[in-house]
């Protein structure tokens, strides 16, 4: 059973290899957030399944969660920054006083 | 007029009920989680360092939902200093208690002679004592790293920049 | 052994939702409709696999601690379950509030 | 009355993630949740005075969650199908629904039952009206017909 897992662990991680190439040829960055978020989910299910691999599920959940935990705050921020910087342009940039259109 | 109608719409922009709401439910669960992993961290991985990145992702997380005004309501620059120091003292007392009592720094083993219990279950003591420590001086200081990034160095209000 | 079937067929549903998910992240045209392979399909995928994951740990019989490391994967799939639209939903106001043009198909088919 | 509550929340969270029994693990969960509680608990409940409808919504809020989960592997299937298709036929465009929804949890939980069924994105809340991306007709039609904003109407008793 667990050769049964570590198959799917190791076709997850193709999963996330095929979403890192839209992770790194994203036309815009909001692509690569998506990306990224998208790899985290990914890969705290990998964790998991790592537990069983190992026999080790006690120590593995925890990773998993502080992934999962971390990964939620890091999209927010990334969506928060382009929410008040209002391009995704680099070096277009308007400051909230001259903005707010 | 104008302005004041300008006004409320950016402010509109940046207030997200469905963010705001989440987070609110979620953030007590991300402290308590933090505080497990710091007083579990001699038998699963983690310790002091990772819990106390865990405690702070929590305060960041309520300057992202709210701002930071509303965080500091809960822990002012003041509070925050005074965790950092004394995260620190917790660390270097530990240390320098059982230099006093005669062995390394750090060595807790020697502990059993003031706690109540044997060599094994004070070296366990000594190690959650200074994760303690360390988790709050990392705690304090992510925190105080963020504000002054997030406010260019003012801890004004996080949506300027 | 009946327990062990319905955890694989989780798990392979889980992966299935997983492989759509990324197919869908490579294969559509703009942002938006990325977020919408992204986004859901990753949370239906990582939920079922937890499940199966759960149900299989707890083939061995019902100990406390199998229960609590079952309690334990139902929470991580509950947190997944509420943060991962959450921020779906920020990352597509982001991309609102940049003025970011959603892709339509009439553009495509002139 | 809501520390008590709020305590024995978190407190049970910390047995589930503990797993030790012994009086020391206890008693340092005691101190995490009473720490917790004391810095954020008007985070987590906050209405002033809890009324005990709260009871009854979580128990239909349980009996809800099943039925989201049924039509979230419906759509998945349909977003799948979509996807797994060589010409792709999707049509997406941005919908407006107007909702009847007054507070402000009904509101976060229809939209993110909006975001979690495959197919549409809430992607605003302005003056009780959503903005939805949907991905294709069948799906914003399937929105459109109110079933969902009804079941979410019914847990939190407005009309």
């Amino acid at each position: 059973m667990e050769n049964y897992f570590l198959y799917i662990a190791i076709f997850m991680c193709v999963l996330v290899l095929l979403a890192l190439y839209r992770g790194a040829a994203g036309p815009t960055v909001l692509d690569r957030i998506i990306a990224i978020s998208a790899i985290g989910t990914k890969t705290t299910v990998i964790l998991a399944l790592m537990g069983f691999i190992y026999r080790r599920s006690d120590m593995f959940l925890d990773i998993s969660l502080a992934y999962a935990i971390l990964n939620f705050i890091a999209t927010i921020a990334a969506a928060k920054f382009f929410r008040s910087r209002k391009s995704i342009n680099p070096g277009e940039r308007c400051s909230i006083d001259e903005g707010g259109k | 007029m104008h302005d004041a109608a300008k006004e409320s719409k950016m402010i509109r922009d940046f207030e997200n009920i469905i963010i705001k709401t989440v987070c609110r439910a979620i953030i007590p669960f991300i402290q308590l989680y933090g505080l497990y992993v710091i007083a579990h961290g001699h038998y699963s991985p983690g310790g002091g360092f990772q819990g106390g990145c865990i405690l702070a992702a929590s305060f960041i997380l309520m300057v992202l939902a709210y701002d930071i005004k509303e965080m500091k309501k809960r822990m002012s620059e003041k509070i925050n200093t005074i965790l950092c120091s004394t995260g620190v003292i917790i660390y270097t007392g530990i240390g320098l208690l059982c230099v006093i009592l005669g062995a390394n720094f750090l060595d807790y083993g020697i502990l059993e002679i003031i706690l109540p219990a044997d060599a094994e279950h004070s070296r366990s003591l000594g190690i959650l004592g200074v994760e303690i420590g360390v988790g709050f001086t990392v705690m304090a200081v992510m925190v105080s790293i963020f504000l002054n990034i997030a406010s260019a160095g003012e801890h004004e209000d996080g949506e300027q920049g | 052994m009946i327990v062990i079937t319905i955890a694989v067929a989780l798990i392979v549903a889980g992966t299935f939702f997983f492989v759509t998910a990324t197919l869908g992240l490579l294969r559509f045209p703009d942002f938006y409709t990325r977020m919408h392979a992204a986004g859901k399909g990753d949370t239906l995928g990582a939920l079922l696999s937890l499940a199966g994951l759960a149900l299989y740990n707890l083939n061995n019989g019902f100990s406390v601690e199998a229960i609590l490391i079952s309690m334990k994967i139902l929470i991580i799939a509950l947190f997944i379950f509420i943060a991962n639209p959450t921020a779906t939903h920020a990352i597509t106001k982001a991309g609102l509030v940049c003025s970011v043009k959603p892709w339509e198909k009439k553009e495509s088919s002139k | 009355m809501k520390y008590v509550i709020v305590f024995l929340v978190l407190y049970l969270h910390w047995i589930l993630w503990s797993g030790k029994f012994d009086v020391f693990h206890l008693s340092l969960g005691v101190i995490s949740c009473a720490l917790v509680t004391f810095m954020s608990h008007n985070l987590y409940i906050q209405s002033e005075k809890l009324s005990p409808r709260i009871i009854k919504e979580s128990f239909r809020f349980i009996k809800y969650v099943p039925w989201l989960l049924y039509q979230i592997i419906l759509s998945n299937i349909h977003v799948a199908s979509l996807v797994l298709s060589p010409g792709m036929p999707i049509d997406p465009k941005i919908i407006r629904y107007k909702t009847k929804l007054k507070s402000e949890l009904s509101l976060v939980t229809f939209a993110n039952s909006i975001t979690l069924t495959p197919g549409t994105i809430t992607a605003d809340i302005v003056d009780g009206e959503y903005y939805v991306h949907a991905l294709s007709k069948k799906v914003a039609d399937d929105l459109m017909a109110g079933e969902m904003e009804d079941k979410v109407a019914q847990i939190f008793e407005e009309d």
